[in-house]
């Protein structure tokens, strides 16, 4: 039972890191329609930014100056590159976003080489803050849960009590709306994308101590950012919030409990062959959940594209 | 096809065989090694040690068969089977015949099948392979071949070091196993259980897990579960980015027990570790640097060091590479013949700069040599990893580990 | 075959009672279409001749299996408009099947001449895609994209779980050489894997070809530009996409087949995303909305990643730049870049272009150098061991430590800015008289 | 009404049974009765909003009615995809232009004749080796007047001549009815003209079904025609007696003078 706490707190904290990447690129997504395949790129920049900063100020500092460098960044590129694309279609726009990922990374390893870089959680946070059953819960995860349900809170303030947050939830239920604003337009997907990308960054710079500063960072979660949003809907924001604790969930729980596939095989009434050795099913009688736990969350989209491909809280296809 | 792309292969393939037709008054030895991608820091630190040893312990003492240089081919392998066995065919084009490759063991045994083939069907153009990394226990049991030598203990010598170390501490009942999902993993897991059961039959594993290669973003749930089991232990095969995440989960979520692990120095690793791996890591693994085994040692890792300053001599072993290729060239007394420097090799003593003898067993080609037990600490280090102050200290060693250990290879040697 | 036959009936029945540029048309050999052809034929029979060492036969190998597996990814991409994240899996899992062949044509006995190994690895790869696409191509756009990517993740993820087919991390080899001598050959060498493999491609690159110019392959273009449009014409929208998707199925699997005979070992990077990731770069870099634009995109891509990489270590960041701006600046791919002169060609005013082309080439060249000389001076000054601080690029060796190469590089980078923003307008008065504008609206 | 009744019995290539359409709360078809006669040429007028072209998307197979029947040729289609309406021999135009504008002039033509030709999914035919085929497309080409355009790229192609290349495709297949959607939309006069000779030559003994905002064309072209106001049908009758129809006048035009004051 006291495992089954721990669990639930260990995947709060992978879901709710999730949905800071998944809320940024659901924004983005509504407003402009581009599936930004870059978005984990931005969150490995992040973590980066906040490692130099860190070098020579100190965590705290970098936890605001690098989202912000991060979100100029994707201002920038949304300005001088993607708007350039946006008139060849949603292919290439799509290609380009996956391009720039592919650019991100070597440009990384082109700045700070391909070792992992030693960039760490700040001391006063370094403490225990509580135990369960023997097993710590560092401060500094109660700290990432903080600062992300913040952030939720200030996303919801802006959507709901401010102008231009009305404006983003009416392009999030009616995509064809935000062309009816007129002016700025340009302007406005300028900043949705800086503020979706500095999003991004946020969870790069308290992510990065936990989950390591390395090169390969973006391409680790990148894919299932994608698998998140997807599955919550496209376009949904609460479908995203939902989607993000579902798999932060699924993935603690499934590496957590060896459930064997062979106690399942044996409870179905098969009998585990004598020679397991040359069975051609040896691999399956040998499964464990914990093993297949990281593609769970591609078999979920999968199925639920399938059955409803519009996601599980998503109004509109494409 | 078309015409500018035919002019742009033409040009570039040119450049290519131009670039094979250097003349071959030195001895090169093709490194096949991830120099990009994901894996480059360690190939780049490989490779670094390659160039610095032919120099230092070949060349600057006047080469090989009276003046004949050591020089290191570096080839991108990008980590990639595929690519290897294409850097391998531009390595032989080049006239290289040895070839001396080490990350991964998916690549050691495509190249150890492609030399093998190749030998066969190009019998003036044999070449040699120098693993010096790669320890899958397959490549000297049942994919054993004649070209084929390994420099490291493979994972099962290690093991057994590790467990007659073991075997000594009595504090240890319950020990957890994890590791990644795939052979190198799972001959880890192997091995530690039936030498430990064989051992050390009171000891109860608590935990045999393997989980997805380079696909776990947070292991946290896994270090909840080592907790949770009441281990004493932990025995990882894990390394890379693997390695840390698991390091770093486990010690956050309250580990204070000893984690045996094969990988986790060196790359950024052991920086990255810092205060919370004292007293918690040990790594198994061969080659002294602290304390020093000799002045030679000591002065060797000084020189790389002044040469290399943000790269460490993580692979110790490579110096025993170099060093016994140039003793079984001058015993050969050919650089071409590929069978007689294969001979000179077989079997082959040597006493190391590292303090200890490494022999050639001839039945499999696997080096025997001391194995220790390293501990990750600050005290005592002369010589650091990453600059960070840490290091990896002799804590014990098992001399000439599995020296006797079984094999099945079935040796075929040319006639 | 089927196109051939379809050629010959129609060319023995002609009358004569059609119009001349009818009839010229439909000859059964046409020599204007025929010429591309048999021109590569005789290049591809030539090379070896030409590069015969075997790191060339081996790059040329590779660089014909590309093609393959390229062209099979453009019949989706380009021809269907199905952007798939996954499509590594096909070609992966022909292969693989492939390799379980020749292994049990080396200890079962099996008894299969290696020419027609690529069938099988072809139907393997059909059938799957048969069963893939049966859900998969029901919608187009996003949702295609992203069951592609979760199917491939899937089976990247099973290859290392199922050891039984795909032999985990180590994956599975064997001999090619141990089926029966076709002809005397045995296949051991690389030389005859080479002309294997390029009749394979002569094969599939035609049959590619044909099937852009079937019923099926024009409504799959019908069906990327308007598929509300073709469903009004009679068509399902979903089959039209599920049989050209098995169609790019099956020359995938060609392609794994001769992977697997070529190497002669098959591994979970053939399955990887990085695979499906690298095809999408290698069509696009070519050009998706011709036929030829992957072959040139396979051509240039392998070139790259096999020379340039001999040369530098920071080649994946220039094939990062360049991939960008192609998506950024030619949409159409080095084929594009190419087709936009035919018809200043055609209308004989491409020589207007020359001169300002020639005045363009000295300062983008020295663009290109310089900027790439920034990089690598960067590069080598933090990488380099101490004392290694002298590099050679481009034939000049200096101190990669010292300022002087920086800023004479990033002086030469910028005055080659400047010189081409002031060329540009000439350059752009050349192409406006160049190019044939009918000024019909 | 009356003439159907009139001359018993009499074929019916369109029925539509108390047709309903709603989308969420808003009910855009409501209660639709409609007979449409075998090679008679019908027209569906209404004011903006009234529901048009959602008659037309339902008709076709594009929307699923939320209640009711359609039938093509005594079949009822309810639930049918719009190409296996189409299979069954009708044919439609579209409202905003809707051609492949990638390709060429000729192939757009080619394209909506290769099911109908048998070519279907064919794999071991060769497109441009079909003498059938190319024949038969220029037939349509010299039809719509578009020969001189043959190779041009459709999407080059000036307005006019892509809404006639639009009525090509949808008559390319030989579909016993036809229905069009606004094809003289956004034209001047001379082009409106052009277009609907071109449509009274191409539909010669077939099944027209038209909407049409252009009155003149309407009353030039239709032998019936059908008002909707607000998703509602509340006059059909030849011409004549819709002009006269004093319900149609104070619904429909009525509510275009209020628009013009």
């Amino acid at each position: 039972m006291s495992l089954f706490i721990v669990n639930i707190l260990d995947g709060l904290v992978t879901g709710l890191l999730l949905f800071m990447l998944c809320s940024g690129l659901t924004l983005i997504f509504s407003m402009m329609g581009v599936l930004n395949f870059a978005h984990a790129s931005f969150y490995m920049l992040g973590a980066y930014f906040a490692y130099q900063i860190s070098t020579y100020v100190g965590f705290w500092p970098g936890l605001i100056i690098a989202p912000v460098i991060v979100g100029v960044l994707g201002a920038l590129i949304e300005r001088y590159g993607l708007r350039r694309v946006h008139q060849y279609g949603h292919v290439p726009e799509l290609i380009f976003t996956f391009g720039l990922a592919l650019l991100i990374e070597e440009v990384v390893q082109f700045l700070w080489g391909k070792s992992q870089k030693a960039y760490e959680e700040p001391a006063i946070l370094d403490f225990t803050a509580f135990s369960i059953a023997g097993n710590a819960f560092p401060a500094y995860k109660v700290f990432m849960i903080f600062v992300a349900i913040g952030i939720f809170l200030v996303l919801l303030y802006i959507l709901t009590k401010t102008r231009v947050g009305m404006i983003i939830q009416a392009a999030l239920t009616y995509p064809n709306t935000v062309q009816n604003l007129g002016h700025n337009v340009p302007l406005v997907f300028m900043g949705v994308f800086g503020v979706g990308t500095a999003m991004a960054g946020v969870a790069g710079v308290i992510a990065g101590p936990v989950l390591g500063t390395f090169p390969g960072m973006a391409f680790l979660l990148g894919s299932i950012v994608f698998v998140t949003i997807v599955v919550g809907g496209l376009g949904s924001l609460w479908g995203a919030l939902l989607a993000s604790l579902l798999i932060g969930w699924l993935q603690t729980f499934a590496a957590s409990y060896n459930v064997r596939m062979e106690d399942i095989l044996v409870a179905l009434g098969m009998e585990k062959p004598v020679d397991l050795a040359s069975s051609a099913l040896r691999d399956l009688w040998t499964l464990t959940l914990p093993q297949i736990g990281p593609i769970l969350p591609y078999l979920l989209m999968v199925l639920i594209l399938i059955v409803r491909p519009q996601g599980l809280l998503g109004k509109r296809e494409t | 096809m078309n015409k500018f792309a035919k002019l742009l292969m033409g040009a570039a393939i040119a450049g290519l065989s131009a670039t094979a037709s250097f003349a071959a008054d030195n001895i090169k030895i093709a490194f096949i090694d991830p120099l990009s991608g994901p894996f480059a820091a360690t190939g780049k630190q490989g490779l670094a040690q390659y160039e610095f040893a032919a120099n230092e312990l070949v060349n600057k003492k006047g080469g090989v068969l009276g003046g004949a240089n050591f020089e290191i081919v570096a080839f991108d392998n990008k980590i990639s089977p595929k690519e290897s066995l294409i850097q391998l065919q531009v390595a032989i084009d080049q006239g290289i015949r040895f070839i001396a490759q080490g990350n991964s063991s998916g690549v050691a045994n495509a190249l150890t099948d492609a030399i093998k083939k190749h030998n066969r069907r190009n019998p003036d153009k044999r070449v040699i392979f120098l693993n010096y990394s790669a320890v899958d226990p397959a490549l000297t049991n049942d994919k054993c071949n004649f070209w084929h030598f390994r420099f490291d203990a493979n994972a099962d010598i290690k093991m057994d070091a590790l467990t007659d170390i073991i075997k000594k501490n009595e504090g240890i009942k319950k020990v957890y196993l994890i590791g990644q999902d795939y052979s190198f993993g799972k001959a880890v897991a192997a091995a530690a259980v039936k030498m430990l059961g064989a051992k050390r039959p009171d000891i109860e594993i608590v935990g045999n897990e393997l989980h997805p290669i380079g696909k776990v973003k947070d292991f946290t749930p896994y270090a909840r579960k080592i907790i949770a089991s009441g281990a004493d232990a932990m025995i990882t095969g894990n390394w890379g980015a693997d390695m840390v995440g698991l390091g770093k989960s486990v010690i956050s979520a309250g580990f204070k027990k000893p984690i045996y692990t094969y990988y986790a120095a060196s790359d950024g690793i052991t920086k990255t570790f810092g205060s919370d791996g004292e007293g918690v890591l040990k790594l198994v693994g061969e080659g002294q640097l602290n304390p020093p085994p000799n002045d030679r040692a000591d002065a060797y890792v000084k020189a790389f060091k002044a040469k290399n300053p943000d790269t460490d001599i993580g692979q110790p072993r490579i110096a025993n590479v170099i060093e016994m290729l140039a003793r079984a060239i001058e015993d050969a007394g050919t650089a071409d013949d590929m069978v007689k420097v294969a001979t000179a090799l077989e079997g082959m003593e040597h006493d190391s700069i590292w303090g200890t003898k490494v022999k050639i067993r001839e039945s499999d080609h696997q080096a025997i040599q001391n194995v220790h037990i390293l501990a990750h600490t600050k005290n005592d280090i002369a010589h650091d990893f990453d600059n960070s102050g840490f290091g990896l200290k002799v804590e014990s060693t098992v001399d000439m580990a599995s020296a006797e250990s079984p094999t099945t290879c079935k040796m075929k040697r040319p006639e | 075959m089927t196109g051939i036959e379809a050629n010959k009936n129609t060319g023995t029945k002609r009358s004569d009672d059609l119009a001349p540029h009818k009839w010229e048309s439909r000859r059964l050999i046409n020599w204007s279409s025929a010429w591309p052809w048999v021109s590569a034929m005789v290049l591809l029979l030539a090379l070896p001749v030409v590069f015969p060492s075997g790191s060339a036969i081996t790059i040329m190998n590779q660089m014909a299996i590309t093609i393959i597996f390229a062209l099979a990814y453009n019949m989706l991409l380009g021809q269907g408009g199905m952007l798939s994240f996954g499509h590594a899996v096909y070609m992966g899992l022909g292969g693989f099947f492939c390799m379980h062949v020749l292994n049990w044509v080396e200890y079962d006995g099996l008894w299969l001449p290696l020419p027609l190994l690529p069938v099988l690895g072809g139907l393997f790869g059909l059938a799957f895609a048969f069963i893939i696409g049966s859900f998969s191509t029901r919608r187009a756009g996003t949702v295609f994209a992203m069951i592609s990517l979760g199917v491939g993740e899937l089976i990247a993820a099973c290859s290392i779980i199922i050891v039984v087919f795909f032999g985990g991390e180590e994956g599975v080899s064997g001999d090619r050489s141990m089926g029966p001598e076709v002809f005397g050959f045995d296949f051991a060498q690389q030389r005859e894997v080479y002309y294997l493999i390029v009749a394979w491609l002569l094969i599939s690159t035609l049959a590619m070809y044909l099937f852009s110019r079937t019923p099926i392959g024009r409504i799959t273009n019908a069906v990327r530009d308007n598929e509300e449009r073709a469903e009004f014409l009679g068509y399902s929208q979903r089959h039209v996409r599920w049989i050209s998707f098995c169609a790019s199925g099956f020359f995938c699997g060609v392609a794994g087949a001769l992977f697997a005979v070529n190497l002669e070992i098959l591994t979970e990077e053939n399955l990887n995303t990085t695979q499906s990731g690298i095809i999408l770069l290698v069509t696009f870099l070519g050009g998706v909305g011709f036929f030829v634009g992957p072959i040139i995109g396979a051509i240039v891509f392998t070139l790259l990643q096999t020379v340039l990489s001999l040369y530098t270590e920071i080649w994946q960041l220039y094939l990062g730049i360049l991939f960008v701006l192609t998506v950024m600046f030619f949409p159409s791919g080095l084929t594009g870049l190419i087709a936009v002169h035919i018809a200043p060609w055609k209308a004989g005013k491409l020589g207007l272009l020359a001169v300002p082309y020639a005045k363009l080439i000295i300062p983008l060249l020295a663009f290109v150098l310089s900027g790439a000389a920034i990089l690598e001076i960067l590069f080598h000054a933090r990488e380099a061991s101490v004392g290694d601080e002298a590099m050679t690029l481009y034939g000049i060796t200096f101190n990669s430590h010292s300022l002087l190469p920086m800023i004479v590089a990033v002086v030469v980078a910028a005055g080659s800015v400047v010189i081409m923003k002031r060329i540009m307008p000439s350059l752009k008065e050349a192409w406006d008289a160049a190019s044939p504008v009918s000024n019909a609206p | 009404m009356s003439i159907a009744e009139d001359l018993q019995p009499v074929q019916l290539a369109v029925e539509l049974e108390n047709l309903d359409k709603s989308f969420g709360l808003a009910e855009i078809i409501r209660n639709v009765n409609l007979n449409i006669e075998t090679g008679e040429r019908h027209a569906i007028i209404g004011p903006n909003g009234a529901g048009k072209s959602t008659l037309f998307n339902l008709i076709t197979g594009k929307y699923a009615a939320t209640r009711g029947l359609v039938r093509l040729n005594g079949t009822d289609i309810s639930g049918l995809k719009p190409y296996e309406i189409n299979r069954m021999g009708l044919s439609r135009s579209f409202q905003i232009t809707n051609i492949f504008p990638k390709m060429t002039v000729f192939e757009n033509i080619r394209c909506g004749l290769l099911w109908k030709m048998n070519y279907r999914y064919s794999f071991w035919h060769l497109v441009d080796r079909q003498r059938d085929l190319t024949e038969r497309t220029e037939e349509i080409l010299e039809q719509i007047n578009l020969s001189a355009r043959r190779d041009n790229l459709a999407g080059t192609l000036a307005y006019a001549e892509q809404r006639a290349l639009e009525i090509g495709i949808t008559i390319a297949g030989g579909a016993d009815i036809i229905m069009l959607d606004e094809p003289c939309a956004g034209m001047s006069t001379s082009e409106t003209e052009y277009i609907v000779g071109l449509i009274r030559q191409v539909t010669e003994g077939k099944t027209l079904v038209i909407v049409e905002h252009d009155m003149g064309v309407i009353f030039n072209l239709a032998d019936r025609i059908s008002v909707l106001v607000y998703g509602e049908i509340i006059a059909t009758d030849t011409p004549p007696n819709i002009r006269a129809n004093a319900s149609v006048q104070e619904a429909y035009l009525g509510s275009s003078l209020e628009e013009d004051g």
